[in-house]
């Protein structure tokens, strides 16, 4: 512990990512005994008031599949509404668990670590609700699932139409689904194998078969190690271009389209930079909660929550100028309708949604150019809340106000939320924390072993930990 | 769901597979979620045998999806039953068309209805009819639905309860018998021109000399006939020749659209309109009127007035004229436009034509008549024609009933059609004089608010169902043939009176019959039955033109004797485009058409100009307390731009109370505040409520917003540049990433539309409507931006916001040969066919909406809802067994009625397989469109119409620059100014 | 630290996923056969309310389809007849025979025969049987030898991809339109050579897009 | 060297427990230098080095999942082709039957998946995952492999394998608990 302290002293600019007096044991000890010990009271409230908004976003869904899309919003002109915007919205929000653990990764960033799992697991969850609204937007969700994947048809000898964007998103959006499961899961074994051991050293018969099956009889032997690394290195390469491709091709629905405000080649990169905005200030929000409760605090140290908003207010940059290129090229083309859409954007009838866009993600980031609201959480943790907001009316502001004012005066409309609209949305928020809440729950919520690969090695703090265990 | 099996297909009772699955048959059983079950799994519901060998997997989704879908996966046994003798000339599955009239205002239109096996399913104009020439109205279109309306008078019934006929005629020939004279005995009969009628009728009244025959419409040309009366000195009917006249002036006759009768005069003008090559000439339109109609919007110069103002710009036109000077002091404020449209006038005199409509009152009418002699178009674009005999202003006749009912000198009452409680003037208060009368009988195809006022209220039977005959305007006579068994227990007019004053002839086909067929020349039978298939009986003589010359004193001293236009705000009544007088207030798709001016559905509304609502402080949707001397209505205040200011309009037919599921409670009874002597109009005063009142508009914005959408210029532009259209907007030349599909092999489809003559009626909503199976959805959901019509006609206003010009654009699906919603639709439910339609494949749709997204034209509609589950098997009746009805969760949208296109490749194909003919296949909205502005056919062939117009300089494709290349183009719309207003 | 699984554990698993992988595939194949619309939709053979045999009347006695069946060559439908068309001949023909006399009630009466519909096509498909017939396509290819079925069972799937097979290459079912009714017609040389030289001279082209059979 | 000893079948090996990661290397280089070849080290998380001081081979996932790959690549080709303009040609807003363009997005997805199954799938199958049952875990201080101690076994049939001197071996480089254990 002597050379971590001289360290800490030594390195204000680059504190170390693990702190006080911790050792491997300790790291185990402090990850592991989170599910080990006996469930906290408050835990189960959280779950029960989470599990029942799940449980409203099961009884929308049914009133939706029984009467039809009718009991939403949706209308002609506006065809695609907070379905559609909710779908990109949450795709969005799981885009910056892979990019913390493949991109971060891949650079090397060592401070990924204690916040890779936790992304990942909101990446899943995440990807979860998104899936739902592409189902059920139809309507009549089992038509979808039989038709929209490429199986044989000997009845009709119909096939798909691979042309159509959303047909892409259909592979997409399952393959992202798919392999983050995959990273995740392959992330996990060593620690699952870890908690196996604790338990069968506790003989805690359940824990014991649970994770012993779960991890496979994984024994960290040194020439597993070499395939494992390779492996995750592999699936972090793969994740990534794959992370870009899943937003580049939901941004392809729209880009696609000849739908004045839709129509954009600027999309693909506007969209992921989006994505990754929202993705980390959802983590950041998960985050700052979880160390709270949890108190990982020397685990998620300043450093890890100060990187995250330097980030987030770089993307938040890049999603300002991408705001004002679409702007200036809408003047710029010359063209009547590109024109209208964006005037109309900005003042139209649904101007109040586009001014909460422009200062929740343009304006709000702009604070953490100084380091000490970048360092204070309580600033973080509203400025993280608002820029999942701004990051939610922008996909509504490019859908609805595109949609309901296109070429023709004649067919322009205007689209107004019904209750369901509203429960649905806000039942998948529920689906998402229960997801979230089991995880930090029962698994390791920080990848132990990867942990510890970054502390510096060395006799000396092996010393008191006892062979005995 | 599918094809509807000729000989009448059933489930059978028994169906249900209660050997297995027995501890599910509660759930299974219940109807409704086994009908929700077969909609929503058809494959499974049809696919899957009786075997328990063969499980498959549907059976195992719907298993998944629901237990009870199990008893769905099964094959519902079907039976088939045919006739037990066969039937001539029937061939089950083929539709048959018949002949028959349409009665409105007592003025028959032909009509051609198609039948699929022994069920009217589509009303279509009788080319043979001189007042059709094949078109039909939308209001003739709609009454199919009247047919099979559920709510229907359907039995006899005395005070509220069912009866029997033999119950009726026990009790009314004994009745009848014991009427002596029949001093105590009043017919009030709804007008009609039908001479088997009036036969019974003679009879009727030579059989009970002492009882009086009154015939009361609330939608009735009087004005008109009165003012010849006044005029000539006689009762005569005025017809107008649209087509020949090259200068028109109307004073607020709606002649385009509700105050005609029949589409004739659209006919008319149109083709005067019509303008091919730019050499071409056009009619020149000028309109004062109060409210904004379909004519004014046609109108090159358009003059909004009050109506009590009319009159003075008639005067002052004849003394522009020359005539002599009936206006004692009254100056007009339009002198400029009134001398311009006079020179206009003179310069074609002979060729011109002024009219007034028949809200404005008789001495109007007559002056009128001075005007067109001053002008010489008495005899060439005026004739006038003599009326029945005996002719008196029906509003007196009803005045006088009034009078009668009160002093009691009426006990037996005969009600012959209509529905006079609701449409009489209210201070006649008819309702409480019926219920004094000892016996008043009522014979309505509605079971509506005067059935609920007279002892006995009997069925009548819709003119589809039973023997008739009527006039056309010119006296062609018109035979009204059933196309279908009376559905429930009606009777006819006739038929009625027949059995009440014993005419000779009792069942309605030996009356109608025995009223032609001595008359018949030649081979008396042959000559019936070409009566029959015609529809007209051509031997019968028309009504001769009287040649009279109008007496100019008379004229003036009623003029003088005009009273005068009270103070305070005018409140004019009209005929609405939706409910008419009321009686189509239950008929679904005329409450869903909208208003083509104000796009108004399910409503009716208090318009207003801009600057009266702003000096009234209201807006629309504010809802308004409207008073006519002592009489109030609710009526929800619309702004409509180019609304005479100071003056209000308000359509009747609506706020019935009695009526059924459809009408009831819809809109505001306008007739609350109709008096007689403010019959069509009259000064009344407007109040604020502070209420709200939702109105559902199908089109939100009336602004072009500067975009090359409808290209227009006028006639003179036109013959300088007649391809302006094509210089609207820039289309630079245009080409595709890849190698681009050709459509050259066989017909290639396309449409013209021609902005020129098209006057937005909604005739081709309606026929569209009723030719695709396409549902009614409602007020609220239009109110959501639902509604399902394939084609909707645009309405912009342009220029002056306070005076503007209107142009309609119809707008159906593009059919693009590049089509933008083809190629985003995941799983290739819209494709293209080979003769170039964009094609939609119902049963393939999942239903993402992403092709309506990226229709520029957003002309897709898709079925938020299950908008059929309400309609009753009766109403059933009324669908095209040849097109799906489409479930909820699909897109549809215009096919080029598709289905038509396949009958007539078969039907060519089996003809020796010869290619399908120009003009053998006609669209639903082409067939029946009065004005002829739309024009379906093959591109492809040169020869075709299509073509020619296509080649036409004024054609161009809306938003062609998106390189979607639409097959449906239109031909610019052209107005004809007068330099001199210029 | 003590063993979690016994010693086997780990070859068992192998084993028992290999078996479970077995089991899959051979199941999914079975389970495509079943579910394949040949085996699904052929075989229905409803009872029929009168024990009418075509195997007597088309083919031992050789009566012509259109005898019956009038409106196959003029119409979308080819009618079942009427009662009337049986009492042509039976009111002399065998009329005491138990079957015949429900024939002969339904006559007296009027009350239609309520024959059990055979053959239903998948939902929002429009059939023509004059395009069919008047093109040459026999009743043999969608209905079978009729003319040998003494209760008439479906024997084509009527699937849409069976439809389509033969829109695509029609030549193999086109034959002289005046033989379509002769349902044991066999040619003296390959009908495929026939039905190409048919195809040839009527220009015949079966669609293949949605509209050729659903509106 | 002689080859007295009997090696017993039962036994799996000789695992000796180090504190860090140092320890164990310099204790798998020992046992390099003594010229054992057959051994393998159970840590808490992969130790940098150790293969190179083990003397093992490079891994081959990398051949395996370009083989995934490519097969996804291919396979994705060939559905949008096939469906496109073999199995049910239609024309589909003016556009070819079948162009890369269009195609290029699934190809590639169809590319990542079948990349990844190939990855986790192989390594499953390199390290014979699962293996539930395995001799290491009879060594009494096992759990702390996944903790925060550092094994090193020397398997029984290694050539050079002696009960006693290759205990001594581990005990000598620096081993707190070294045991043999039984297969």
């Amino acid at each position: 512990m002597a050379d971590l302290a001289l360290q800490q002293q030594l390195d204000p600019v680059n504190p170390p990512l693990v702190l006080g007096e911790r050792d491997y044991h300790g790291i185990t000890k402090d990850v592991a005994q989170i599910g080990e010990g006996k469930t906290p009271k408050q835990w189960y409230i959280a779950i029960g008031i989470t599990a029942s908004i799940t449980g409203i976003l099961g009884l929308m869904l049914l009133y939706l599949v029984v009467n039809g899309i009718g009991v939403w919003g949706n209308n002609s002109p506006v065809g695609w509404a907070w379905d559609i915007t909710n779908f990109v919205f949450w795709i969005g929000i799981g885009h910056a668990g892979t990019l913390i653990s493949a991109i971060l990764f891949l650079f090397r960033q060592k401070w990924r670590t204690s916040i890779n799992r936790a992304a990942e697991a909101m990446t899943l969850f995440a990807v979860a609700c998104a899936a739902i609204y592409p189902l059920f937007h139809t309507g009549r969700p089992w038509r979808a699932v039989y038709w929209l994947f490429p199986f044989p048809n000997p009845a009709l000898d119909m096939w798909q139409n691979f042309r159509s964007p959303l047909m892409w998103d259909v592979f997409a959006v399952s393959t992202y689904g798919t392999v983050s499961a995959l990273f995740w899961f392959v992330g996990l074994i060593p620690d699952l194998a870890t908690l196996r051991d604790r338990a069968i050293a506790n003989n805690d018969k359940l824990r014991s078969y649970i994770f012993g099956t779960l991890s496979l009889g994984w024994r960290g032997s040194a020439k597993a190690w070499k395939h494992y690394e390779l492996a995750y290195m592999i699936l972090a390469g793969l994740s990534t271009p794959l992370v870009l491709s899943v937003h580049t091709i939901v941004s392809f629905d729209f880009a696609t389209s000849i739908l004045p405000g839709w129509h954009t080649t600027i999309f693909p990169p506007y969209f992921v930079a989006g994505a990754i905005f929202s993705g980390f200030a959802m983590v950041m929000t998960l985050m700052v909660i979880s160390r709270w409760a949890l108190n990982l605090q020397h685990l998620i140290t300043m450093k890890h929550l100060e990187n995250m908003n330097k980030i987030m207010l770089a993307t938040g940059t890049v999603v300002g100028y991408a705001y004002a290129t679409e702007m200036f090229i809408a003047y710029y083309s010359g063209n009547m309708y590109e024109r209208f859409a964006f005037y109309n954007r900005a003042f139209g009838p649904y101007w109040w949604a586009y001014w909460t866009m422009v200062s929740c993600n343009v304006l709000v980031p702009q604070i953490f150019w100084f380091k000490k609201l970048r360092l204070n959480i309580p600033v973080m943790f509203v400025a993280s809340l608002l820029i999942n907001v701004g990051m939610w009316f922008e996909r509504f502001v490019i859908i609805a106000t595109s949609l309901h004012r296109d070429y023709l005066p004649g067919s322009w409309g205007y689209f107004r939320p019904t209750p369901v609209d509203m429960l649905t949305f806000f039942g998948t928020f529920g689906l998402f924390l229960t997801l979230f809440l089991a995880f930090v729950r029962f698994l390791p919520m920080i990848a132990i072993s990867e942990v510890k690969g970054i502390m510096p090695h060395g006799k000396a703090h092996a010393a008191h930990s006892e062979v005995a265990h | 769901m599918s094809s509807v099996d000729p000989t009448l297909v059933q489930l059978s009772p028994n169906s249900e597979p209660r050997k297995y699955w027995r501890s599910l048959d509660e759930l299974a059983n219940t109807p409704k979620f086994r009908d929700w079950l077969h909609r929503e799994f058809p494959e499974s519901a049809s696919e899957l045998v009786d075997d328990k060998s063969r499980r498959t997997m549907l059976k195992l989704m719907a298993a998944s999806f629901g237990l009870a879908g199990l008893t769905a996966c099964r094959r519902p046994e079907q039976k088939i039953l045919p006739q037990s003798k066969g039937i001539e000339d029937y061939i089950p599955g083929k539709p048959q068309f018949y002949a028959t009239a349409y009665t409105q205002g007592g003025v028959a239109s032909g009509l051609l209805v198609e039948c699929h096996d022994g069920r009217p399913t589509k009303i279509e104009g009788n080319p043979r009819h001189g007042y059709s020439l094949g078109s039909a109205s939308a209001f003739a279109q709609a009454s199919l639905l009247n047919l099979y309306d559920p709510d229907r008078a359907k039995y006899p019934m005395k005070e509220g309860v069912r009866m029997k006929w033999d119950d009726f005629t026990v009790f009314a020939q004994p009745h009848f018998a014991g009427l002596g004279q029949g001093q105590d005995l009043r017919f009030l009969v709804e007008p009609s021109s039908s001479p088997s009628l009036a036969a019974v009728k003679q009879h009727a009244l030579s059989k009970y000399p002492g009882a009086k025959w009154i015939e009361y419409e609330p939608l009735n040309r009087d004005e008109a006939i009165a003012g010849a009366q006044i005029a000539f000195g006689q009762p005569l009917e005025v017809h107008h020749q649209f087509e020949k006249a090259e200068v028109i002036l109307s004073l607020d006759f709606d002649f385009l659209g509700l105050d005609s009768p029949t589409i004739l005069p659209v006919k008319q003008f149109s083709n005067a309109r019509r303008v091919e090559s730019k050499e071409d000439h056009m009619s020149r339109l000028y309109v004062v009127e109060p409210s904004y109609t379909v004519t004014g919007g046609m109108a090159d110069h358009r003059l909004r007035s009050r109506a009590a103002d009319v009159r003075t710009v008639a005067a002052e036109l004849l003394k522009q004229l020359g005539g002599l000077t009936v206006l004692n002091g009254a100056t007009t404020p339009h002198g400029r436009w009134i001398a311009a449209a006079a020179k206009d006038l003179k310069a074609h005199a002979g060729k011109s034509l002024v009219v007034a409509g028949p809200r404005q009152p008789a001495a109007v009418h007559a002056l009128v008549a001075l005007i067109n002699q001053q002008l010489g178009n008495l005899g060439q674009t005026v004739t006038y024609t003599k009326v029945a005999d005996g002719w008196r202003p029906q509003l007196e006749q009803l005045k006088e009933l009034a009078a009668d009912l009160a002093a009691g000198r009426v006990k037996t009452l005969v009600i012959l059609g209509g529905n006079p409680v609701y449409t009489a003037p209210t201070d006649l208060a008819l309702a409480d004089k019926f219920k004094q009368v000892p016996v008043s009988i009522l014979l309505s195809e509605q079971d509506n608010e005067t059935a609920a006022v007279v002892k006995w209220a009997l069925p009548e039977t819709h003119y589809l169902e039973t023997w008739g005959d009527a006039l056309a305007a010119d006296g062609t006579p018109t035979v009204q043939q059933p196309m279908i068994e009376p559905l429930y227990e009606g009777k006819s007019k006739s038929e009625l009176l027949a059995l009440l004053t014993g005419y000779k002839d009792k069942r309605p086909y030996d009356i109608v019959r025995n009223q032609w067929f001595a008359s018949l020349p030649g081979d008396k039978e042959k000559a019936w039955r070409k009566a029959l298939h015609d529809g007209i009986v051509e031997s019968a003589p028309k009504a001769a033109p009287v040649s009279a010359t109008p007496n100019a004193q008379k004229v003036s001293e009623a003029f003088a004797a005009l009273k005068p236009a009270g103070q305070g705000t005018e409140v004019n009544f009209f005929a609405s485009a939706g409910a008419y007088d009321g009686r189509f207030s239950n008929n679904a798709w005329m409450q869903e058409a909208p208003e083509p001016m104000t796009k108004l559905t399910w409503d009716n509304a208090a318009l207003l100009s801009p600057a009266t609502a702003k000096q009234l402080g209201v807006e629309s949707g504010d809802l308004l307390e409207i008073a006519v001397g002592g009489a109030k209505t609710p009526m929800p205040a619309l702004i409509q731009p180019g609304h005479a200011d100071n003056s209000i309009s308000i359509s009747l037919g609506y706020g019935r109370t009695r009526v059924g599921r459809v009408g009831n409670g819809v809109g505001h009874n306008a007739g609350a505040v109709r008096t007689s002597d403010a019959f069509w109009f009259g000064s009344g005063s407007v109040a604020k409520t502070g209420r709200k009142y939702p109105l559902s508009h199908t089109q939100e914005h009336f602004s072009m917003e500067g975009r090359p959408i409808v290209r227009e210029a006028t006639l003179e532009h036109f013959h300088h540049h007649p391809d302006f259209a094509k210089h609207a907007v820039h289309v630079p030349k245009l080409f595709s990433l890849y190698d681009e599909h050709t459509y050259e092999k066989g017909a290639q489809w396309g449409m013209v539309i021609d902005l020129n003559t098209c006057i937005g009626c909604n005739a081709c909503v309606v026929a569209c409507q009723s030719e695709n199976n396409i549902p009614v959805v409602g007020k609220d959901q239009v109110a959501r931006g639902r509604e399902m019509h394939w084609i909707r006609l645009d309405r912009y206003y342009s220029n002056d916001p306070n005076d503007p010009q209107v142009v309609t654009h119809p707008m159906a699906c593009q059919q693009c040969e590049s089509a933008p919603c083809e190629v985003v639709c995941p799983v290739a439910a819209t494709v293209h066919s080979p003769e170039g339609l964009n094609e939609m494949a119902y049963n393939r749709c999942v239903g993402t909406r992403y092709c309506a997204n990226n229709c520029p034209y957003k002309v897709r509609r898709f079925n938020f809802l299950e908008y059929h589950k309400d309609i009753t098997e009766v109403g059933k009746m009324a669908h095209n067994p040849d097109v799906s009805v489409r479930m909820r969760g699909v897109m549809e949208k215009c096919n080029y009625c598709v289905q038509r296109i396949q009958e007539a490749r078969i039907a060519a194909k089996a003809d020796g397989r010869r290619p399908i003919r120009d003009g053998e296949v006609k669209t639903a909205c082409m067939q029946t469109c009065p004005a002829d502005a739309i024009v379906f056919g093959n591109i492809n062939d040169p020869e075709s119409r299509i073509s020619k117009l296509r080649k036409q300089d004024a054609n161009y494709g809306v938003l062609e620059e998106l390189n979607t290349r639409p097959r449906t183009t239109y031909l610019a719309k052209l107005r004809n100014p007068n330099p001199e207003l210029a | 630290m003590s063993q979690l699984f016994p010693r086997l554990t780990d070859k068992v698993l192998r084993i028992a996923l290999g078996v479970v992988g077995l089991m899959a595939v051979t199941g999914g194949g079975v389970a495509a056969y079943l579910l394949h619309p040949e085996q699904v939709d052929t075989g229905y053979t409803p009872k029929q309310p009168i024990a009418y045999s075509h195997k007597l009347h088309a083919g031992d006695l050789g009566i012509d389809c259109l005898y019956c069946h009038t409106s196959v060559d003029k119409a979308a439908f080819a009618a079942v007849p009427a009662t009337e068309t049986c009492m042509n001949c039976h009111d002399r023909v065998k009329p005491q025979h138990p079957e015949i006399i429900k024939i002969r009630e339904s006559y007296a009466t009027g009350n239609p025969i309520p024959w059990v519909k055979v053959h239903k096509l998948p939902d929002y498909a429009y059939f023509n049987h004059q395009a069919h017939v008047t093109a040459g396509v026999s009743c043999v290819s969608c209905h079978g030898r009729i003319d040998q079925m003494i209760e008439v069972k479906q024997v084509e799937p009527l699937s849409m991809a069976w439809c389509l097979n033969c829109h695509r290459n029609p030549a193999a079912s086109i034959r002289p339109a005046e033989l379509v009714t002769k349902l044991s017609w066999k040619p003296d040389r390959d009908p495929a050579e026939i039905g190409r030289e048919i195809i040839a001279a009527k220009n015949i082209h079966p669609p293949t897009n949605c509209s050729g059979c659903h509106r | 060297m002689s080859t007295a000893v009997v090696k017993d079948p039962q036994l799996y090996g000789v695992i000796g427990n180090f504190d860090s990661p140092d320890d164990l290397l310099d204790a798998v280089r020992a046992a390099r230098a003594e010229g054992y070849t057959k051994m393998d080290a159970f840590t808490p998380f992969p130790i940098h080095g150790i293969d190179e001081a083990m003397g093992e081979k490079r891994s081959p996932l990398g051949y395996i999942v370009l083989c995934c790959g490519s097969v996804g690549l291919l396979g994705a080709f060939l559905l949008q082709w096939w469906t496109g303009s073999v199995a049910y040609p239609l024309v589909i807003g003016g556009k070819p039957l079948f162009s890369v363009e269009p195609s290029i997005p699934i190809m590639f997805e169809l590319t990542v998946l079948l990349s990844a199954f190939g990855t986790v799938l192989g390594m499953f199958h390199l390290n014979r995952l699962p293996t539930f049952y395995h001799s290491a875990f009879n060594y009494s201080k096992f759990g702390g492999a996944t903790d925060d101690r550092f094994l090193l076994v020397i398997e029984r049939t290694d050539p050079l394998f002696h009960p006693e001197k290759t205990v001594a071996l581990l005990d000598s480089a620096g081993s707190r608990h070294t045991e043999l254990v039984e297969a």
